[in-house]
């Protein structure tokens, strides 16, 4: 069935083009970045719609039926994930928009067979490789991330030299695809593919795996944007560039906030580097309090910044905290929330908790904004971070986070870490912060620590 | 479609693409980590043109494979993005939200 | 080539120039106006291609003007803009910088 | 000669589109600016050299002539144009490339004669219509600048009948040009196009023209991208959307920095409004001062703001601006300048013509940066300024200005005009600050008036 004639399906198509740029504009206040996503949300549909009345398909049924399954599986998970599985989340659709991508390639193949093709299948071999990566590679990390698998760099002997094999192995392939058109390469490829992703993704370290998705997310972006190119879809080329450019930048900004290059995370296991630090446990002493002692420390200072991180929210504690910080504002107490760029274990992770917990994005300050007011603070109130307080970050050339800013909750009168034990963060490195005089630790579950603390501020 | 005309267009994206995604606030970008990865699901498109074309059943096979893993990228990504976004209202009315606004208050006690 | 994907293309133009243009900070406002100005002078590409295929001795000579205004829009645009930015550069090195860096002074003295 | 395939050709027009946008990037920050400008220019050179190498083109030697002619006739125009000028060379500028784009279109015509071209007939018809308006508005913006005519409203009884007339007659004429593609009513298009012009630019009053100047620029702009569309040419597609951009984005900055609305700007003078108000001069008391007595004022200040406006530009008196703020500085006084954003005659050009006197940037404010600190201002010096001081736009309703927002320099303890009479500026109305008991004028020249008052601080 075909009622729109080639123009119009064009125009729609650019139509989704614009609605897909207008989502990510919106992103740039929060105030419309909801409408702005269910404005990309439309375009999509328009799009889809557009490709039916457009094009003479056979099998409708069996596709109307495979939307219909996708959707069935993924809204459901979508809509029920935990905040704080939402790096995995975003890691499987990726991976699974990277494998559809590069399926559409492989099934492409015969239709660039053609003397005068040969850039088409250089599009072609470019989709299915980088699709076959972004697919495995997200697989990984998701199982990295769901801990179905260690969350350390998997490193083995000869693991360089097993990456350049294939590597060199899939070049081949690639050349004789575009050259032949033979489609058993061209599997073979996928194939190489498949084992470049994961080869690209075990050395990784857990700390390092957001920027991983990240670039992995521009990955799948390009991988589309060559398939339009194979298709002759405009579409499909322009959203898979802006996927593409704000993958990058996502992934340079993430780099950056961790003082890391993009090449020394990808590429640090192949030349001997670890993204993780040693994990021995020093003995020395500590100073742990109970929540009533945290509670007078809070309930009498005239400045309090909190500091959330990881820990908050595989804790679940936001409307806790929340709760404490209006506890503390009815005192009299001035509180802010000090927001590290890579607390959590997403670029934005922290601000996405706190709001869901109704802190008013105005409440939250970002790195730059508050660093230099730690040292008015009587209290810094650490809640599951780690790395993104760690002094090494400043002093000790050689560790893992070297470079990273962080927030200098060291300035502080006082600091109160609410952690379960003297565990390192995700870097596997020790806080020299947790043994200096002025700290105080709290052992236990964030939200029940803070549970504690909130009561007992209540009752002074 | 000829190919200086898609390049022109890729290159003209490029440039959107990053004008547009520079100016996105820190404050917003595990949202547009997880928006970017919807809109890439539009493969979808691209899944449907093969399944509709697919006369072999193996062909058919992997293309509806292609279709269900489109989809899944494109429904779940904007539907999670629509989540975390929904979060960022800022205070929600109701009972709820005078127990939760510690940034307000914090303003009052400051000035 | 094609209207569809020419209209692409300025959709797409559009949008870089309103996103590369409100970057632009008002301090540099003159000469992005005459920068721009500048721009549409490469109307001379179009008035070269005219008067390149003019056999009708009028048309040539009014595709002639055509190049020499277009000429006059280009040249002078970037050369005008382009002594305007030269005063942005800030401070001149050497002896009369001294006397004109009222800026740096006011520095000193508040702090 | 044809050495380029168009392949090639398409490739170099790109590169040059993309120099285009990086010229315009290059303006975000003033220091990467000038490079960006020169970048734009290797562009346009790119593009030429691409047109020379890629079309089969008699009449090379004619074509090469009439560019040596262009280029010999702008360049030194444009090398010696006074800065005060500026606004009336962009102005003609902008005027040959809008009719540049209207012979092109013009002769384009014929070629595109088919009846599938219908159309490529509707973009010639605009870019006709559009560049003959760009060509005689701008024609009459020069004439109004360069005090060829009176910068005052021109008005007549029955011009909003004679400008319908005249709109009416350019859609009939477009219309049978599209449907009929009738060579002599595209050239009664022309003269349609120009004389709608010239109306449309003649009701403007003098302070608005620079409003009327960047929406005539972005008028060119559409006309070059439709010329683009009729030549199948990618370059002049993006060129002139980039430029049609950026000239609405200005014109709505300017508007807005005047608390007006483009639309009553333009057509204000149709509905009976106008931009002038009463010129009347009242004979009340002002109290004038001798270079000596500003020189006390400002030599034993804490805090001087220097408020520039055209009458410096006019002077040339921003080099001794500048010097008297180094004397202050030296004496131990903060010294700023505060720039409005349509201070003088074009947006901006307070920056342009401060930064031409070595002022470093970073010590110009902006309006909105410093407004609140007037009132910690022992003495507002305002040089040649009028319009941007004048408290009207925030008391009077029906005056021309209001609704502007305002440089608030009544709120310093003295103030001090520099100028050399009691006339309004550029807007045509009183200025009740004049008559203030805190304001002291100091009548002249400004750069005289400068001079002498920097040999007194000087001597003291
Ligand atoms: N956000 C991003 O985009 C991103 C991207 C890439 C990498 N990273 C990395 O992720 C790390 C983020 O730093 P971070 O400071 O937020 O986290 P972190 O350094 O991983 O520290 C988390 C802390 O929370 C504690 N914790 C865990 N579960 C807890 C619970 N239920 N209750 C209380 N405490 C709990 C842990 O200590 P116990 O086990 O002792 O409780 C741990 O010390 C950085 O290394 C960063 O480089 C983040
Ligand atoms: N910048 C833009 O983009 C732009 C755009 C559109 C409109 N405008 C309009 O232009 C006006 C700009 O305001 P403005 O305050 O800068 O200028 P203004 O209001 O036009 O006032 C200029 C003042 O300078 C004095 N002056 C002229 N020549 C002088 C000289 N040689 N020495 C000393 N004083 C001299 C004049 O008074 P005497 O004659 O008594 O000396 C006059 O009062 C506003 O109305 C604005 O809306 C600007």
């Amino acid at each position: 069935m075909i009622l729109l004639d080639p123009l119009w399906t064009a125009l729609l198509y650019l139509l989704a083009a614009v609605c897909f740029i207008l989502a990510l504009k919106g992103l740039s206040s929060p105030r419309h970045a909801r409408r702005g996503n269910l404005v990309g949300a439309a375009g999509a549909v328009v799009a889809v719609v557009a490709v039916f009345l457009s094009a003479r398909l056979d099998n409708i049924p069996w596709i109307l039926g495979s939307i219909a399954l996708g959707t069935a599986v993924a809204a459901p998970v979508a809509r029920r994930v935990r905040m704080t599985q939402m790096p995995q989340l975003v890691a499987l659709f990726n991976g699974v928009g990277g494998g559809a991508a590069a399926l559409v390639a492989l099934l492409e193949l015969p239709h660039a067979a053609g003397q005068d093709d040969a850039w088409m299948r250089l599009a072609i071999v470019f989709t299915l490789l980088v699709g076959a990566v972004s697919f495995a590679g997200s697989g990984v990390t998701f199982a990295k991330l769901q801990e179905l698998m260690t969350t350390r760099p998997v490193v083995f002997p000869g693991l360089a030299a097993v990456m350049g094999a294939v590597l060199l192995a899939a070049l081949g392939c690639a050349a004789a695809v575009v050259l032949l058109g033979s489609y058993p390469l061209a599997l073979a490829l996928l194939g190489l593919g498949l084992v470049a992703g994961v080869l690209l993704v075990l050395p990784v370290g857990g700390a390092d795996v957001p920027i991983v998705i990240s670039l992995l997310n521009a990955f799948t972006g390009l991988a589309v944007a060559a398939s339009g190119l194979v298709l002759g879809n405009v579409l499909l080329v322009v959203a898979g560039t802006l996927v593409g450019a704000s993958g990058t930048i996502l992934t340079r900004a993430m780099a950056a906030a961790m003082g890391r290059s993009v090449g020394g995370i990808m590429f640090g296991a192949f030349r001997g580097g670890s993204t993780a630090g040693s994990t021995a446990m020093s003995e020395r002493p500590v100073r742990s309090g109970s929540p009533e002692d945290v509670a007078v420390l809070l309930g009498y200072a005239q400045r309090v910044i909190i500091v959330p991180g990881y820990g908050l929210a595989v804790a679940q504690g936001q409307h806790t905290a929340a709760e404490l910080a209006q506890a503390l504002e009815e005192r009299g107490i001035a509180v802010d929330f000090a927001i590290h760029p890579v607390a959590g274990r997403m670029p934005g992770h922290m601000n996405v908790l706190l709001a869901e917990a109704d802190v008013p994005y105005e409440a939250l300050k970002e790195m730059s904004e508050i660093n230099g007011d730690f040292r008015h603070a009587d209290v810094a109130l650490v809640v599951g971070a780690n790395d993104v307080v760690n002094p090494a970050a400043k002093t000790t050339p050689g560790s893992p986070i070297y470079g990273m800013p962080i927030l200098e909750v060291s300035d502080a009168r006082q600091v109160v870490f609410l952690k379960r034990s003297m565990r390192p963060g995700f870097a596997g490195i020790e806080n020299e912060l947790l043994y200096e005089p002025q700290t105080t630790l709290l052992f236990g579950d964030a939200k029940e620590s803070l549970t504690k603390v909130l009561a007992a501020v209540k009752g002074l | 479609m000829g190919g200086v005309e898609l390049l022109t267009i890729t290159v003209l994206a490029v440039f959107v693409g990053f004008e547009v995604v520079s100016k996105v606030s820190s404050t917003l970008h595990t949202p547009l980590m997880s928006g970017a990865n919807a809109i890439h699901g539009i493969i979808l498109v691209g899944a449907i043109i093969v399944a509709g074309q697919a006369a072999d059943p193996i062909v058919l096979a992997v293309a509806l494979l292609a279709v269900v893993l489109a989809t899944a990228n494109l429904v779940g990504g904007f539907v999670v993005t629509d989540r975390m976004l929904e979060m960022f209202r800022g205070r929600r009315p109701g009972p709820g939200a005078g127990a939760a606004v510690p940034g307000d208050a914090a303003k009052e006690v400051r000035e």
